[in-house]
């Protein structure tokens, strides 16, 4: 695809503070009319890059080698603040992550596309704005004129993501940077802002850079790919042979754990531990589970420790050659039991043994329920009720918001319009659904923690009802809730101790008894006892989110209700954290309720599905009649905008 | 000071402007009490029939001339028959009889006004003529008749007497910011014997000394009528540019001692206090050494003045013996002390003194005149205080019946009455008596008289030397020629 | 619109409750209004027939029923010390204390935009430090202190300012001017150096934000980015700041107010205290109460002026 | 590193901050064991002597020290701080932590609207009406400073108790069983106590000024216990002749305002990471 003269062409960028190097020499190029991704995880350097092509760099830091533009004299890394900013927004157009605060929220939009026309001069006063609401009306913004004269805060974010775009393209430039465009975005929004970017770019012939940590949409959009590691570029190629024939450990270790519907011989996810298993999204189908050499190493792990001891993380990172026995030796069980912070390893040792055989059972009872009460129940019998009564029955519920902007104003938000939701004991609900279609409501009022304004809502024999706090106790013994957030959702000022306790403490239990119990479900969530002492921040967002799953178990609840648990996660971590929960559903006979807005993780892990819209069940079912065969055009829609490598790469 | 206008800048000015600590709250001094507002106003928009010169010495004003009859019970005045109001009525018999029959009235709440209770009758038997008969004879009512109750009003001048003043005096008020300034105008018809010499005269208000100072030394105002902050009088006078006069008051700054109840109804008490009092370091440290110890009741220019300084000589020793004897050692008392400047800081130095000697002064401040009028004087529930009794002739008030000093006015009362009816000879003598007889009694203390510090730019003349009156009159003043 | 009414509905209610706090606060005030103005040597006969003439023997319902009434007459009655009316004193009082305020802000924030901003640019440098050093030692000094020195300097030594007083613009301009600088001088340095740190800090916020480097990959070079995006939206909390400061001011100004002699509101609310003209004093604290409470409802409104979010009421 | 580089001047600051209050508390508290002369003893041989060996401050036209007196003083200060303080403290904080979790509507705006409408008495106005009320003194001038102070408390706790009221770990509590009580105690106060430190910190600086602006005006502490605001008021007269008499209790109310604010903003720095860089 790369035509003649690179468009952008950069050598040995480096990027630093006076003490430390962030990005080590990195060159690229990019042809014009080329669509390059960047992909990597969270802190290895990405937007860094992008910031230094643009010359946008925060000023404590700096960059040596070279940035040239096609058509600019010498190293753009050279020129001064007026130089770059002649530049930038005419031949260099960015769009930023964050929709909202990308935006002066206090300037109206179409001023703000018109500004950088009338910087540049190519457009003045009046045929400026007209040429703005030209361009909205480019980008698809509905009504572009009155668009024009919204503010920032009026326009949704997918919509505001838009005017970015047609602000970055106003001056037809000749390269556009994306810095994960549309990672704030819903996935239907997502994907029109893709297509969008695609059309727009394709029709002016611009040089595309693209970078997100979502593989899925690199496939999508780009034609050759950058994987940065650490600071480093990995490996780079053309999609295809990235990702069919990936390289490097690390790149192998992110395609492995974002793709959802691949698992190992366990059925479990892979994490970049055990990537090397995994074939990649095309060559799955064919390949057996678990048949790959096993014991690679985890080189996010890797990188995490020697930069915490100043080594150079470079070391751990070159891919040895074929998987050498030297690394096979660093998977050796009783080696790995004492990675980065001497915390057991995050997940079992992937290679054979029943599913559950090493997870630590400990002596952890299922209580008095009933085997009959556990036993999973098939899918299709819950689906034409005539299964056991449901554990959780939720009927006809509706929930309004009112918002009181002051004395005289009410506001009423229907989150909830009257639904109908059923889980059958054992059964594995995912709750689905665009930003705001009331999934958390309903999570919510499930749990007791907000009253409903109609309906009813029973959890074994208990009718929830916040103000009934002895019904609501005795539900809790059975319910409980892991939350989305793995930084939110402990108190930064608890042990682990205190907070996996937390629940036993109302529930009068004795010291010891406490102790024992904490000891008992940290180990079944995979940490050591040693965990105990320390606080929240002391761990990463994995084993936060462990901590939090193991205090929703300490009181052996039936029903483990999960809003969004891993969405804030990366994802290798939230393969992990997924894996972790189906062994413990599995092994607690826990019936679970789901939430998710990504349709992946929810088929990944769940029988059932409801989807949700504005606050009614679009549809219901199992996960894969859904999916498959979507009978609602919500639903259709939901499921093709969510993108997939496999997908991605099938269509390029 | 060095930021000074100079005397240069007097030549052929008409106007002066004065600065003033305390301020009038209203023009009405028949219902409100305070010092401030005779002071601007008699003598200059208001007058007696008449008044008291430098000398302590009984002048004409409103009246020419006036005689005393044989039983000495009947004043007769003389007007001044070309004397006006400042509204343009001239001053009439029937005036002067209606003014001084509304000082006993109702009308009158300023309880200063009982001096006036003497009067028998009022005759008016012609314009001019007015003549007052008294119920006894008195040798004070004349002197007393100098002050506010002798002012004499227009009949049509008294509806709105808090805002707008009408006088017979050499100026009228020309305008009243209130907290701010007094405005005075010369009165173009004005045709008594004291007429003003300056077009202008501005009292402006400075509740703070040093702010007043300042005005000063920046040329904003050109005489600061006594000044309460003594400790820049040495600035001053180094500074060619500014004159500084320091004479007396009428103002004792008494020690008083609640002689009716508590810890110091016990006259040894007292007298230990007084004993272990250093009037001499107290004056000092308090007022700059600025004042005179007088010892008694009386300031030097009375008639029956006599230094009592040496009644109670300091003498520690012998203080400790008394509060020994009075078995008073350690005793704690409350010390109300008044928020003004001279009495807090002469409390501190008399608690430290009090403390030589055994006693416990707990000093407690109330707001004055607020709250220490009402809680110490009118309540009178203190045990010692401080104030400046700045009335002329006060003695007999201070010591008087139901006063907050306690004291047993029985000891003084027929001492009193009977000089104040006998012989000018007999008054003075009588009177020595009484306040020798109130010293000795160790009544109060007296630590100082307050002195009449006035600091101005070197060009003004005619600034009284003493305070003698309870007018700061401002007739007198001027600039001196070049 | 609903949002203007509720915000002035509330306003009303807040201005109620506060007439009946002010009231119920002067009931407890020691000091008989009417012992104070019968004088030293009054008897209790005295003090009745004024109790009677003030109208204080009347049931406390009706007592504030007249007050508010008479307020919302806009009269406040006669003082029962000065025997005047309270309005026009209240009306000269408040215009001395606003001109010097309002000056004083303006004056402050003058200083206080530039060298703020210099500081948060400049963070790290030199230059910025010692701004920000300056600043803090500057809050810490009390407006008095700066009153005192200024008068010292510039009235005492160098003899370019009267030392006190007040003279109305009306009475000519020259010497209303140079009878508010130091005053004004005294309370805008410390204001300026209060308001500084504000401006660092909502400067250095700003130029964190997303926005400013979008700005700039439109093509603005980083200090036109600042001052055509990042200044408008500092000045929302330095508005907030200059707000609640201004409103302390009103009274907070009566420290310097005293040191220079100006007749304040401030310096009548103390003189009134000090004569225990409960009327006057009442008065004060309401007119005070409901300049702060109006001052909040501007700052309120300005910030919808100044941000579209809170305008919409989003 | 920018990151390590903030630390260490938010350390600095705080630093600086602790020792300018920690000279001040010292002076203090060794007034309670000892100080140079007796301050209530005047010794007018000694009035007005400067600076000197005997008198490292000087002395005032009492002749009392003035060392002596700003040791004293010092107390004052800090008492009107501590008392200023506590009354915000307690009854601003559980007001603004109750405002912050009720679910009652109206208890929460009932309690706003009224620390609103205490906004509206600005904190001198308060203490010159209390002033009035009950007599000027360092007791009404604390009492209506810290009066004062309660909204900004009440504000601060409400926001900080929404705030962590919306983080998942009290649903999580809640999920828990844990009652309102145990929340308000184990989650709600510890997470919000930096908050209410900064803020605490802030309200001394501002209370240790305004006493001293009240005690000028003669509002505040009164004669014979030893304020600096008053030092400093009673000086004035001495400009010309002995400004060490001013010089001193000036330098001192400025370093307990500068070591408040200091504190304030190094704590603020250290305890909430989000807001470094602000002041
Ligand atoms: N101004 C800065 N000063 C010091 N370190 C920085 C600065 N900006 C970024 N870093 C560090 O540089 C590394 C790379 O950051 P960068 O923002 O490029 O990551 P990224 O790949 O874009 O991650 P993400 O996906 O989370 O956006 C990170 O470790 C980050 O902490
Ligand atoms: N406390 C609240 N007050 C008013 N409206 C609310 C409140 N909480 C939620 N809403 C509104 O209710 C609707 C449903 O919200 P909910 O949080 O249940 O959505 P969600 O599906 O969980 O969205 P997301 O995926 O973004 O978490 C939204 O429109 C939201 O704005
Ligand atoms: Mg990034
Ligand atoms: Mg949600």
């Amino acid at each position: 695809m790369q035509t003649s003269a690179p468009l952008l062409t950069v050598s040995d960028l480096t990027i630093g503070t006076r003490a430390r190097t962030l990005v080590e020499p990195l060159s690229f190029s990019i042809g014009a009319g080329e669509r390059v991704g960047l992909i990597g995880e969270s802190g290895s350097g990405k937007s860094l890059t992008s910031s230094a092509v643009m010359g946008l760099l925060a000023p404590e830091l700096s960059a040596a080698g070279s940035v040239e533009l096609a058509g600019e004299d010498g190293n753009l890394l050279d020129l001064d603040e007026r130089a770059l900013a002649r530049l930038r927004g005419r031949r260099m157009g960015m769009v930023f992550q964050e929709p909202m605060s990308a935006l002066n929220p206090l300037m109206r939009v179409g001023a703000q596309v018109a500004e950088v026309m009338t910087l540049h001069g190519t457009a003045r006063g009046a045929a400026a704005m007209s040429r703005a609401v030209d361009l909205l009306d480019q980008v698809r913004l509905p009504d572009p004129a009155q668009a024009a004269r919204a503010y920032p805060h009026q326009l949704s974010g997918g919509q505001r993501q838009r005017v970015m775009l047609a602000m970055a393209l106003a001056n037809s430039p000749d390269l556009l940077v994306a810095d994960e465009p549309t990672t704030a975005l819903d996935v239907t929004v997502q994907a029109a802002v893709l297509d969008l970017i695609d059309e727009q770019i394709a029709a002016r012939g611009t040089g595309l850079l693209f970078i997100t940590h979502d593989l899925a949409v690199v496939a999508r959009v780009c034609e050759r790919v950058l994987v940065m590691h650490s600071g480093r570029v990995v490996e780079q190629g053309t999609v295809e042979q990235i990702f069919t024939d990936p390289q490097h450990a690390y790149t192998r270790g992110l395609l492995a754990a974002s793709d959802l519907s691949a698992t190992d011989a366990r059925g479990r996810l892979f994490t970049i531990r055990t990537a090397s298993e995994y074939g990649g999204p095309l060559a799955q189908q064919e390949r057996p589970t678990g048949q790959a050499a096993p014991g690679s190493q985890d080189p996010g792990e890797d990188r995490d420790r020697l930069a915490r001891h100043g080594e150079d993380p470079a070391a751990a990172d070159e891919p040895a050659p074929g998987d050498g026995s030297a690394m096979r030796d660093r998977s050796v069980p009783g080696d790995e039991s004492v990675p980065e912070d001497g915390l057991a390893p995050e997940d079992g040792p992937p290679t054979g043994g029943p599913p559950t055989g090493d997870l630590p059972t400990g002596d952890l009872p299922t209580g008095d329920r009933s085997a009959e009460e556990e036993a999973p129940v098939p899918a299709d019998e819950a689906a034409s009720g005539t299964g056991p009564r449901p554990l959780i029955e939720v009927r006809g519920l509706t929930k309004t918001y009112v918002r009181r902007a002051g004395l005289l104003r009410r506001q009423e938000v229907l989150a909830l319009r009257g639904i109908d939701v059923s889980v059958r004991p054992g059964g594995r609900l995912g709750v689905v659904g665009e930003s705001g279609s009331g999934k958390t409501t309903l999570l919510s009022i499930l749990a007791g923690l907000l009253p409903a304004t109609a309906g009813t809502v029973r959890v074994g024999d208990v009718e929830v009802d916040p103000r009934d706090t002895a019904g609501l106790s005795a539900m809790r013994r059975d319910l409980q809730v892991v939350f989305q957030d793995p930084f939110a959702s402990l108190d930064p000022r608890m042990t682990t101790r205190e907070i996996v306790t937390e629940p036993l403490r109302s529930q009068g239990v004795g010291h010891a008894e406490r102790a024992a119990r904490a000891a008992e479900v940290i180990e079944a969530v995979g940490l050591d006892a040693e965990a105990l002492g320390r606080y929240p921040h002391q761990f990463s967002g994995g084993q936060r989110q462990r901590i939090s799953i193991a205090r929703a178990l300490v009181c052996r609840p039936r029903i483990l209700v999960a809003d969004e648990p891993v969405s804030a996660l990366d994802v290798s971590v939230r393969a992990q954290v997924l894996n972790l929960l189906s062994d413990l559903v599995d092994e607690y006979g826990l019936t679970l309720v789901f939430v998710s807005h990504d349709l992946g993780v929810v088929r990944h892990l769940c029988d059932e599905v409801v989807v949700m819209r504005a606050g009614e069940v679009v549809e219901a079912g199992p996960v894969d009649a859904v999916y498959d065969r979507p009978q609602e055009e919500y639903t259709r829609a939901l499921v093709a905008a969510t993108p997939t490598l496999a997908g991605a790469l099938a269509r390029s | 000071g060095s930021g000074s206008t100079g005397t240069a800048a007097g030549e052929g000015r008409t106007d002066i402007v004065v600065a003033h600590t305390a301020e009038p709250t209203n023009l009405d001094f028949t219902t409100t009490s305070g010092a401030a507002i005779p002071q601007a106003l008699m003598e200059n928009v208001y007058e007696s029939l008449v008044r008291i010169d430098q000398n302590g010495e009984v002048q004409p004003a409103l009246a020419d001339s006036w005689e005393l009859s044989d039983d000495r019970l009947t004043y007769t005045f003389a007007l001044d028959p070309d004397a006006t109001f400042s509204n343009g009525d001239p001053v009439t018999a029937e005036d002067v009889k209606f003014s001084y029959e509304r000082v006993v009235s109702d009308e009158w709440t300023n309880a200063l006004g009982a001096k006036m209770d003497i009067i028998d009758s009022i005759e008016t038997p012609d314009e001019h003529t007015v003549a007052i008969t008294l119920e006894r004879p008195s040798n004070s009512w004349l002197f007393e008749l100098a002050s506010l109750v002798g002012a004499v009003f227009s009949p049509d001048g008294v509806d709105d007497l808090a805002n707008t003043a009408v006088g017979s005096g050499p100026y009228e008020v020309e305008s009243f910011t209130r907290g701010q300034e007094l405005v005075f105008a010369k009165r173009d018809d004005y045709a008594g014997s004291n007429p003003g010499d300056l077009e202008t005269v501005t009292f402006r208000y400075f509740a703070d000394a040093v702010a007043a100072a300042n005005a000063l030394k920046s040329g904003q105002v050109d005489v600061i009528g006594n000044l309460q902050a003594p400790e820049l009088t040495e600035e001053f006078e180094a500074d060619d540019a500014t004159q500084v006069i320091e004479g007396t008051t009428n103002g004792e700054v008494v020690l008083s001692m609640n002689n009716a109840e508590g810890l110091f109804s016990d006259q040894r008490v007292r007298e230990a206090v007084l004993h272990g009092i250093d009037e001499q370091a107290v004056l000092d440290t308090a007022w700059g050494g600025k004042g005179t110890l007088i010892g008694g009741m009386v300031p030097p220019t009375d008639p029956y003045y006599e230094d009592l300084t040496d009644v109670w000589p300091t003498d520690v020793e012998k203080a400790r013996e008394l509060i020994d004897e009075a078995g008073a050692e350690g005793e704690s008392f409350t010390f109300t002390v008044p928020s003004l400047p001279y009495a807090q800081a002469s409390a501190e130095i008399v608690a430290a003194q009090l403390k030589e000697i055994g006693l416990n002064a707990q000093i407690e401040t109330q707001e004055f005149p607020a709250v220490w009028i009402e809680q110490t004087m009118t309540e009178k529930s203190y045990d010692m205080s401080v104030v400046n009794h700045a009335e002329a002739r006060d003695i007999l008030t201070v010591f008087g019946e139901g006063y907050y000093t306690g004291y047993d006015s029985s000891r003084i009362e027929d001492t009193a009455l009977a000089a104040d009816e006998g012989t000018e000879e007999e008054y003075t003598e009588g009177m020595k008596d009484v306040a020798r007889t109130i010293t000795e009694d160790a009544a109060a203390g007296f630590l100082f008289l307050f002195p009449n510090l006035i600091v101005a730019d070197a060009g003004v003349t005619g600034l009284p030397e003493n305070m003698v009156s309870d007018a700061f009159a401002i007739a007198q003043l001027g600039w001196s020629e070049g | 619109m609903a949002a203007l009414l509720n915000r002035l509905l509330q306003f009303l209610l807040t201005v109620w409750a506060a007439t009946v706090v002010v009231f119920a606060l002067m009931q407890v005030l020691p000091g008989n209004a009417a012992q104070v103005a019968a004088g030293l040597h009054a008897t209790p006969e005295d003090v009745a027939r004024i109790e009677a003439e003030f109208g204080l023997d009347r049931p406390l319902p009706v007592q504030y029923l007249d007050w508010v009434a008479g307020m919302l007459r806009g009269d406040f009655g006669v003082s029962y010390v000065t025997h005047a009316p309270i309005t026009p004193l209240i009306a000269d009082s408040i215009q001395v204390t606003l001109i010097l305020v309002v000056t004083s802000m303006a004056v402050a924030l003058l200083l206080a935009v530039p060298l703020g901003s210099i500081a948060a640019l400049l963070r790290g440098k030199p230059l910025g430090a010692l701004l920000s050093g300056l600043s803090q030692v500057g809050v810490a000094v009390p407006n008095f202190l700066a009153a005192i020195l200024l008068v010292m300097l510039f009235s005492l030594g160098l003899g370019w300012f009267p030392s006190s007083g007040w003279q109305a613009p009306i009475e000519g301009m020259g010497g209303f001017l140079s009878h508010l600088v130091l005053p004004v001088f005294a309370l805008a340095l410390v204001q300026a150096a209060i308001l500084t740190r504000y401006v660092r800090s909502a400067v250095l916020e700003v130029l964190r934000e997303d926005f400013l480097r979008t700005a700039r990959a439109k093509g603005r070079t980083a200090w036109s980015a600042l001052l055509t995006h990042g200044l408008r939206n500092a000045a929302i909390p330095v508005v907030t700041v200059a707000g609640v400061q201004l409103a302390t001011l009103l009274v907070g100004a009566v420290v310097v107010e005293q040191v220079f002699v100006l007749p304040g509101i401030g310096s009548e609310l103390i003189r009134a205290v000090q004569n225990r003209d409960l009327l006057t004093v009442q008065a004060i604290v309401m007119v005070l109460v409901v300049m702060v409470l109006v001052l909040n409802l501007l700052i309120d409104l300005l910030y919808s002026v100044l941000d579209p979010r809170v305008r919409s009421g989003a | 590193m920018s990151g390590g580089r903030t630390v260490r001047k938010a350390d600095l600051t705080l630093v600086t901050g602790g020792v300018l209050v920690g000279i001040v508390v010292l002076l203090a508290l060794v007034s309670f064991v000892w100080t140079p002369y007796d301050y209530a003893a005047p010794q007018p041989q000694d009035r007005l002597e400067g600076m000197s060996a005997a008198h490292l401050f000087g002395t005032d036209r009492y002749g009392r020290d003035t060392l002596t007196w700003i040791m004293m003083g010092a107390r004052i200060t800090l008492l009107v701080g501590l008392v200023a303080v506590a009354i915000a403290l307690v009854v601003g904080v559980p007001l603004g932590v109750l405002a912050g979790m009720t679910r009652v509507r109206w208890l929460s705006g009932f309690i706003m609207r009224g620390s609103d409408l205490l906004l509206a008495f600005p904190a001198l106005l308060l203490a010159i009406v209390f002033s009035a009320v009950f007599g000027p003194g360092t007791g009404p001038a604390m009492c209506a400073l810290g009066i004062a102070a309660i909204p900004a408390f009440a504000r601060v706790a409400r926001s900080g108790t929404m705030q962590i009221m919306s983080r998942e770990f009290v649903a999580a509590a809640r999920t828990a069983n844990r009652s309102t009580w145990a929340i308000a105690l184990t989650h709600v106060l510890p997470n919000i106590g930096g908050l209410v430190v900064v803020q605490a910190s802030v309200a001394f600086a501002l209370s240790v000024l305004a006493e001293a602006g009240l005690s000028f005006l003669g509002l505040g502490t009164q004669p014979p216990t030893p304020s600096w605001g008053r030092m400093l008021q009673e000086s004035q007269q001495f400009l010309g002749t002995a400004p060490e008499l001013a010089i001193f209790p000036g330098v001192f109310i400025a370093v307990a305002v500068l070591g408040f604010n200091l504190l304030g903003d190094g704590l603020r720095d250290r305890l909430d990471p989000t807001l470094r860089g602000r002041e």
